[in-house]
């Protein structure tokens, strides 16, 4: 069924094709090229949300993007449900199914609209007035009303069922918005060579071509040109057409941001389809066509459903073919209501009287008006409206009279000038100018790099657009290429044109101005009123531009009431900031592909699969997966653990380290080098030996450490910690290239090149011996930091003889794809000598139990080697290191600093927490330190901690308090090594 | 005593196959040797004769041979690539021609893995994660860089109209290959 | 100064609302006054506020170059809370949460503070072990926070995604009860009323342009675009711009401005009841009163004064809040912004005399300030009276930075806001 | 997004770059003979201006190199770039 508001013929629909959809539960039906509004417009359904903060039942005023009232929530599962879309922007299709927001129990009856009656007790700004007493009041009692009170519509529940996809493009000239002058500024460049971009937030390009009669002003056939046009570029393949995809931020460097929507429309897209794009394109030029946006007019009940914009009704006659009422009041302050007027005219509607508030219309379109013999009023403002879910009719009002006329109607238009849509232009930081005779901000220049062309800057008559657009792209097109002809310029200027922009609200009843935000004539004074003067200002305390529509009617309007107000000129007042988005942006659309395994790489090792089948259960270390600990069947933690350092202690542990950083420093200086980068020193090692390196920031605090290995004069094998490799890489090529690129020395992260495998324990060199070729592993030949070139099974190896358990051990690095089958053949090696899968949880205990830092764990950034007991490590006699001066400072050596011990609880059951406090008993608030690690110990029967104490060295064997949650413990302080502290099974 | 162990792609079995595809085809390239060439102008310039590839200086491009090739990274950096088992010769030609002079050469050969892209929308879908211009006038064939590909850096090198060759560190490379998987479907 | 109360908004129901008087005055810069102010965000007008409240110092002004709020304090995402890791800064922190507590009616401004909590996510091993460690730093100062399992956490913001399917699961959560948000434009406006109640001047649209010195290189007064104003104490609370102005009176200072961006979504109705952070994946996210959905993260890379970020630092704190919360995928941004913070090498603020008699110095606090304002504004004010710091804010001088006894929140936990 | 102008391998998205401060900060030859003050001041005194700032980037996951470029901190153009070593244009 079609609805009764459509007209017979004409508009850009399929009227062969019926869609059903629904709204609020109720069933309707519309036709292909329908969106919501225009459909539910055919029904004669004009009521469609409600306001923010009065509930008050709101209409259909726009027909576009720049739609305040129409919201609603579209989609029938929680998954695929989105709340506040504008009802002129969601195309309809089958089983669409959408519902009113904002309202309880039902659109047409909504109990929330008890505000409107309260509404004078709601100025803007009340909320800071009160419900300040009791003191706890504000979160218990009046917040969690007036929370629910605001927001609009309802967020998802259920995570979103779709996908989303992103794309970089680059164009020469990307050209934003595909009405005439858009389109002719697309052609122009694309003839003249340039690779282009257009795109425009409708379903269709045409713009305004779409919803405007046949012919120009000068004879032109609108849609015949846009036919033509269209026809050119499609052929074009230097050009790529783009609908549905709104431009909605320019960034610095022609950097532009749309959103392409692929689905929505779509009743049963195919799957693999994303919902949303999103294209940043790079583009060397940029021309903005984004034409011009209507303005309400302020008067007392402009709010009522059945009040909408007039180039609005003329979109749905003559775009969707709807009627949007039948007896029609037309409030103007702009000639262009006129062509508005006589187009309905034609339709067959009946206009019941133009009120026009300015003193005289003498332009053309108002002359054809008068002698088609509508009922045209001058100096006519609109004192009243009438009706409560739709109107009813007006009260005109002569003005300065007091005359008073009651009109009945049931559609009031409004026409209150046109607004330019510079807000790209102004995210571009494109500076405006306040045009009097246009009264609106157009944009002061072209940027070199981004043009403006159309109604965006002030230029109305499309023939004149098109000229325009086609100047634009020519001269676009041209700068692409600046080595060519010469260059072209523009040459058409703007014109004047005779909008009054309304300063003043004719009348002191409430009359709307941010209609989303319910912000009225009378906050906007008491604003100014009470000393918010600066727009921005005013713009906070009343909320007015701050609704989902970000004032695309209301701001011009609420600009012109402040500065009537503060008796100063538009320019001096200025605009609010325009910010990217242009129209709200879908999170998902912004997050893309980045889901699940997409999120972040997830890096795994070449033993990783040999862990997963083994049960092992991972930490997320940076992006890399480590093994934590591998529970054999009904294993705790605590038991793997245990059972993983009981092997190491007494047989042999096997260990993936594949995850260390690793750097390959080369060159004739490499020695040097890393004698300046770490406190070490590095010049007297031999070749064949390997040494504990540690790292500085130059502030002097510890920032890294590893394991350095010399395999030849001029080559190291440098070891980082997991996280710290790519910030030591960094580190290191920061100095060697900026402080001393005399230095010739390269530095190569070989981190993945190589698989780590570590077999530590008494057992380790027995398994390990038969599979190392050309090495002699005995303790004398390969003693505790030696490292050698190799081969094991046929391929290369880079051992080293290091430990990080206290146990005799060997790092084996083998090429990484190897990796994998070196495990595999240790592993089965060492069965007989209980070889065991140890994890990092492990790790960490067996290095607590010898007292060594992890880095990140023992330090924090604030430690100095000598606070972590390190100080031995600085090579004596060397006058400078990256941090060595920083060592120097007062706070430095201040003996209050805090220290690496050993802390042993009195109970030796009890763990303590890591990061416990530690405390005095004298002092029992006052922390002097805090637990850095803490572990039982399988090994030493006991728990341990370590812990960062203040003077913490001068304190050995003091008893100390830690209060934990539960109860207080007492600790006794003790050396930061607890096993094997003469190092003889190291050295074995 | 355990068997010679033999090369595990990093991007393993599940990856290493796709049929063929009227957007884009993917496929993981055979096992290569991979070095590092560090080193100034002069030094390069032998290091090209010895390798048999001249390495480019001009910055971005790529030099190849039948079976090798050599990329420019940085104004001091080469990636060499060359068949699997031409390492040792490769290196030792390498060290032979440079003798003493300043360079540093390091293999990488399972740092990095690499894989292909070839169809006539392979630009697409690389587009999206690669925020460079993969249009032919400014990334013509030959052409070769480290770029992004989303959260991953790989190394990027148009070796036909259609068809590029990435480099990436192992443990990024099955995030690049499901990656563009995941464009692919999306186009 | 007319009192805010219910029974006044009625009244002025009845009267057609004409009985509102301006908020704070707009006075011509005088041409000399006893101490200025440089800055009028909410922690100079606070100061202001202090200076005249709790030191009886009387001629202040605070000259501001736009609109007062219109920097940082306009700008932010409004997370209060105290459970900072080193007692120095704890201590700060909650200085102002105390102060916080009471604001609205100090100021007769309801600035809507609700204290709703915060969850601060552990997603790894180290996280857990960073919070736990400010868990028993805090407790052991009387600051709240408390250690929750990933259930418990869920429990207290059920819309959290706490899946073990996740890329970064959720391991647990410190939560401190006492945190919250505030209505960030009324802390400005709030201040500046009552200030301006106290007889001090807010001279918007002004801009100081240069500081002069005496012979013995004291300040003597400011340059503005105002004209000239004669002052023996010059009080710098300019956020991002304060090494312009420090540059005015000859020093180099220790900081660096970034971009920080913030988002909102589309206003819905309640559906996050209290603030997640997750320092790990880079987002932080609160529900407004309004309804917004308000997300932040950190920094963009470079320094800037555009009051713009870049799109990628937007697209990435969306993937991140999109992990965590997914049924949040359909909303929408709204608006997104900028605002230029100012950031020291340990990321804590300096609340400082510097070396130039007369002249003091409020900064540094990067993007996390806002919740200091009502403390800093007192304790700034402190020092400026008597030309000493307070306790509280002693260890905040410009001169560790030479010392070395520098308060590294950020190296210690890299959690900021 | 910037666009950011490597002297090696020309106008690259800001995606392949990090930040590495302000340029010209070179470290001092002998730190020993520095006062406290005047480490302090290398360390951690920076211009920050607001305009004009001469400042480091580094291509990383480009050609890998450190340089140097001119940016204005209001508007976030590039002026120009250059090589280390090199004077600006
Ligand atoms: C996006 C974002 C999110 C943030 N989120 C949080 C958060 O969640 N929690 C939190 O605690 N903090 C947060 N912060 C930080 C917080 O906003 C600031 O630390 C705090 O507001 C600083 O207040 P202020 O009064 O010092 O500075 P501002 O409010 O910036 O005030 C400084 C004033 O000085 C004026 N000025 C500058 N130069 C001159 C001059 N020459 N003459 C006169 N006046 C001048 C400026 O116009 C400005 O109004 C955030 C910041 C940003 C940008
Ligand atoms: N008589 C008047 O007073 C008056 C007033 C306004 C407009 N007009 C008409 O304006 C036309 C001028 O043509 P024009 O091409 O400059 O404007 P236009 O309105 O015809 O086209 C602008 C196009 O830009 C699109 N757009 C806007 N912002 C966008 C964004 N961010 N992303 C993507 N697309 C976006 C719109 O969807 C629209 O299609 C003339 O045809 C004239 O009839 C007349
Ligand atoms: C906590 C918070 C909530 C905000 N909510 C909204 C909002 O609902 N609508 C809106 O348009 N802007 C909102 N803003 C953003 C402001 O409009 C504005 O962008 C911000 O104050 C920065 O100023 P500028 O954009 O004028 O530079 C909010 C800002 C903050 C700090
Ligand atoms: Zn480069």
């Amino acid at each position: 069924m079609t609805g009764p508001f459509r007209t017979e013929i004409g508009g850009r629909i399929d009227r062969t094709r019926r869609i059903d959809f629904r709204f609020d539960g109720r069933l309707y039906s519309g036709h292909p090229g329908d969106n919501l509004a225009s459909a539910l417009l055919s029904h004669g359904v004009h009521l469609l949300g409600r306001s923010f903060k009065y509930h008050r039942p709101r209409g259909v005023l726009g027909a576009g993007s720049e739609e305040p009232n129409a919201l609603v929530r579209v989609g029938s599962y929680e998954s695929r449900a989105t709340p506040n879309l504008r009802a002129t922007q969601v195309e309809i299709h089958d089983l669409l199914v959408a519902e009113s927001q904002n309202r309880y129990p039902s659109l047409s009856f909504d109990v929330g609209a008890i505000n409107d009656v309260l509404s004078p007790l709601f100025p803007a700004g009340f909320y800071y007035k009160t419900f300040m007493w009791p003191a706890w009041g504000w979160r218990r009692l009046y917040e969690p009303i007036i929370r629910r009170m605001a927001g609009l519509g309802r967020a998802p529940t259920a995570p979103d069922a779709d996908i989303y996809a992103q794309r970089y493009v680059h164009c020469d000239v990307l050209v934003v918005g595909a009405g005439p002058a858009g389109l002719a500024a697309a052609r122009a460049a694309a003839q003249g060579g340039a690779r282009v971009l257009l795109c425009d937030e409708q379903s269709e390009f045409g713009g305004s071509l779409l919803s405007e009669p046949d012919t120009t002003e000068a004879g032109r056939n609108r849609l015949a040109w846009r036919a033509a046009t269209l026809a050119t570029l499609a052929a074009s393949d230097n050009v790529t057409l783009l609908t549905r995809s709104t431009a909605f931020g320019v960034f610095a460097d022609n950097f532009v941001a749309l959103v392409e929507r692929v689905t929505d429309h779509l009743a049963n897209p195919e799957p693999a389809l994303p919902r949303e794009r999103l294209w940043q394109v790079r583009a060397r030029q940029v021309v903005l066509a984004t034409g011009a946006i209507e303005r309400p007019m302020v008067f007392a009940g402009n709010d009522r459903p059945g009040v909408m914009l007039a180039g609005a009704a003329r979109t749905y006659l003559h775009r969707y073919g709807v009627r949007t009422g039948r007896r029609i009041v037309l409030a103007t302050s702009a000639d262009s209501a006129y062509g508005v007027a006589m187009d309905l005219h034609r339709a067959g509607l009946t206009i019941a009287a133009i009120a026009d508030v300015r003193n005289e219309a003498s332009g053309p379109l108002a002359a054809a008006a008068r002698a088609a013999g509508l009922p045209l009023r001058t100096s006519t403002h609109i004192a009243a409206t009438h009706g409560r879910l739709r109107i009813r009719g007006a009260t005109l009002a002569r003005n300065g009279t007091g005359a008073r006329e009651k009109v009945a109607c049931d559609l009031l238009l409004m026409s209150g000038g046109y607004t330019p849509t510079v807000h790209l232009y102004s995210q571009a930081r494109g500076t405006l100018r306040f045009d009097e005779s246009l009264g609106a901000f157009l944009p002061g220049g072209d940027t070199g790099i981004l043009q403006v062309a159309g109604a965006c800057r002030g230029i109305f008559a499309t023939d004149v657009a098109i000229a325009d657009g086609a100047e634009a792209g020519t001269v676009a097109a041209a700068r692409t290429d600046p080595g060519g002809a010469p260059q072209p310029v523009r040459t058409i200027s703007v014109p004047d044109s005779g909008a009054l922009l309304a300063r003043e609200a004719p009348c002191d009843r409430r009359a709307f101005v941010d209609f989303q935000n319910d912000v009225t004539t009378k906050d906007l004074r008491l604003a100014v009123r009470e000393g918010f003067v600066s727009v921005e200002h005013v713009k906070r305390y009343t909320t007015a531009g701050m609704a989902t529509d970000q004032g695309k009617t209301s701001n011009i309007n609420a600009l012109a009431l402040v500065a009537n107000e503060r008796r100063m000129d538009m320019a001096a007042v200025g605009l609010t900031t325009f910010r990217m988005p242009y129209t709200p942006v879908t999170f998902g659309t912004l997050a893309g592909a980045a889901r699940g395994n997409l999120f972040d790489p997830i890096r795994q090792t070449p033993i990783h699969a040999w862990a997963e089948d083994r049960g092992a259960v991972f930490e997320d270390v940076g992006m890399w997966k480590r093994a934590r600990y591998f529970p054999a069947a009904r294993e705790t933690m605590a038991q793997a653990v245990a059972r993983e350092c009981r092997a190491v202690r007494t047989g042999a542990g096997l260990f993936d380290a594949s995850t260390l950083g690793k750097i390959e420093v080369v060159g004739p200086d490499a020695a040097i080098f890393l004698e300046r980068m770490y406190v070490n020193n590095f010049r007297k090692l031999a070749v064949g030996r390997a040494r504990y390196g540690l790292m500085l920031g130059e502030d002097g605090f510890v920032l890294d450490d590893g394991v350095i290995g010399r395999l030849a004069p001029d080559r190291f094998h440098v070891t980082t910690t997991t996280g710290g490799a790519p910030r030591v890489l960094a580190m290191m090529e920061d100095y060697l290239q900026t402080e001393w690129p005399d230095l010739r020395v390269w530095l190569t992260s070989t981190t993945e090149e190589w698989a780590v495998v570590s077999i530590q324990g008494p057992r380790a060199r027995d398994i390990i011996a038969p599979f190392v070729i050309g090495i002699d592993l005995a303790p004398q030949a390969f003693p505790h930091m030696a490292v050698a070139e190799g081969t094991i099974l046929g391929v290369n190896l880079r051992i080293f003889r290091v430990s990080f358990t206290g146990e005799c051990g060997f790092e084996i690095n083998v090429p990484a794809d190897y990796g994998s089958d070196v495990w595999h053949a240790i592993m089965q090696q060492g069965t007989v000598f209980g070889l065991t899968p140890y994890g990092t949880e492990a790790m960490h205990v067996l290095r607590a139990e010898k007292g060594y830092i992890i880095v990140g764990q023992e330090s924090d950034g604030t430690a100095t080697p000598d606070d972590l007991g390190l100080g031995w490590a600085i090579g004596r006699g060397k006058s400078d290191f990256v941090g060595k001066r920083s060592l120097a400072r007062a706070a430095m050596r201040d003996p209050s600093r805090k220290q690496l011990v050993g802390l042993l609880t009195s109970n030796g059951e009890t763990v303590l927490q890591e990061g416990a406090q530690i405390v005095t008993a004298a002092n029992g608030n006052a922390s002097i330190g805090h637990v850095t690690s803490a572990y039982f110990s399988t090994t030493l029967g006991r728990s341990m901690a370590l812990a960062m104490i203040s003077g913490g060295k001068a304190r050995m064997g003091e008893k100390l308090l830690a209060p934990m949650l539960d109860r207080t413990h007492e600790v006794t302080v003790a050396p930061a090594m607890f096993y094997d502290p003469k190092g003889e099974r190291l050295y074995g | 005593m355990a068997e010679q162990p033999v090369r595990q792609s990093a991007l393993g079995a599940a990856r290493a196959t796709q049929g063929p595809h009227a957007a884009a085809c993917l496929r993981a390239l055979p096992a290569a040797s991979r070095f590092s060439f560090r080193g100034s102008p002069p030094e390069a310039e032998t290091a090209g004769v010895a390798f048999g590839v001249p390495f480019s200086l001009q910055s971005c491009r790529a030099h190849q041979t039948e079976d090798r090739a050599a990329l420019w990274l940085g104004p001091d950096e080469w990636l060499l690539l060359a068949p699997e088992d031409a390492a040792r010769a490769v290196q030792a030609a390498l060290i032979r021609a440079l003798g003493e002079r300043p360079y540093a050469l390091i293999g990488i050969a399972h740092r990095n893995t690499a894989l292909e892209i070839s169809g006539p929308r392979a630009t697409m879908v690389l587009n999206a994660g690669c925020p460079l211009d993969l249009h032919t006038s400014r990334f013509p064939v030959g052409m070769c860089t480290r770029t992004i590909l989303g959260k991953a850096e790989i190394i990027l090198w148009r070796t036909a109209s259609e068809v590029f060759h990435i480099d990436v560190w192992r443990t990024f490379a099955p995030y690049v290959w499901d990656f563009l998987i995941e464009a692919r479907a999306r186009l | 100064m007319q009192r805010f109360s219910a029974l006044a908004l009625a009244r002025n129901a009845l009267s057609g609302q004409t009985g509102w008087q301006r908020q704070w005055r707009s006075p011509d810069p005088a041409k000399r006054y006893n101490a200025i102010i440089i800055g009028g965000g909410g922690h100079g007008l606070a100061t202001a506020f202090h200076l005249a409240r709790d030191h009886g110092m009387r001629n202040i002004a605070v000259l501001e170059k736009s609109w007062i709020g219109g920097g940082n304090t306009g700008r932010n995402t409004t997370i209060i809370r105290s459970n900072y890791l080193f007692n120095a800064s704890s201590s700060l922190y909650d200085h102002a949460v105390k102060l916080w507590e009471n604001l609205s009616q100090t100021l007769n401004y309801n600035v809507m503070f609700s204290q709703r909590g915060v969850l601060m996510l552990a997603h790894n091993v180290h996280d857990e072990q960073v919070f736990k460690r400010h868990v028993h730093a805090n407790r052991l100062n009387g600051v709240d926070n408390e250690w929750l399992t990933a259930a418990q956490a869920k429990a207290f913001c059920p819309p959290l995604r706490i899946d073990a399917g996740m890329r970064y699961p959720v391991l647990g959560a410190a939560l401190q009860r006492r945190a919250g948000v505030a209505r960030h434009d009324a802390v400005a406006w709030g201040y500046a009323r009552a200030a301006d109640a106290l007889g001090v001047d807010i001279v918007e649209n002004c801009a100081a342009t240069s500081i002069v010195r005496d012979r013995q290189g004291a300040v003597e007064a400011v340059e503005t675009t105002r004209g000239r104003i004669a002052t023996a104490k010059i009080g710098v609370v300019a956020a991002g711009n304060t090494s312009v102005i420090m540059g005015m009176a000859g020093l180099r200072m220790p900081l660096e401005s970034f971009p920080l961006q913030a988002l909102v979504s589309e206003p819905v109705k309640p559906v996050l009841p209290c603030i997640v952070m997750s320092n790990t994946i880079h987002a932080y996210i609160s529900q407004s009163d309004k309804g917004e959905l308000v997300i932040g993260a950190g920094t963009d890379a470079y320094i800037s004064y555009s009051q713009r970020g870049a799109l990628h630092v937007s697209t990435h704190t969306l993937e991140a809040i999109c992990e965590l919360f997914p049924q949040f995928r359909r909303m929408r941004m709204l608006r997104n912004w900028g605002g230029i913070v100012d950031v020291t090498p340990d990321r804590s603020p300096i609340i400082a005399k510097t070396s130039v008699p007369g002249l003091y110095v409020n900064c540094g606090w990067g993007t996390g300030g806002f919740k200091a304002t009502p403390g800093s504004g007192h304790l700034f004010a402190w020092t400026m009276a008597k030309d000493e710091p307070h306790p509280i804010n002693a260890p905040f001088t410009l001169e560790r930075f030479r010392d070395g006894f520098l308060i590294d929140e950020a190296a210690a936990a890299a959690v900021s806001h | 997004m910037l666009l950011i102008p490597c002297p090696y391998c020309g106008p690259r998205p800001e995606l392949e770059f990090t930040y590495a401060g302000e340029a010209n900060i070179s470290r001092p030859a002998e730190p020993e003979s520095l006062s406290d003050e005047q480490w302090a001041a290398y360390l951690y005194q920076r211009t920050n201006p607001r305009g004009m700032h001469a400042e480091r980037w580094r291509h990383v996951h480009g050609c890998g190199r450190y340089f140097n470029a001119s940016r204005d901190t209001l508007s976030d153009q590039f002026q120009f770039s250059w090589k280390p070593g090199e004077s600006p244009p």
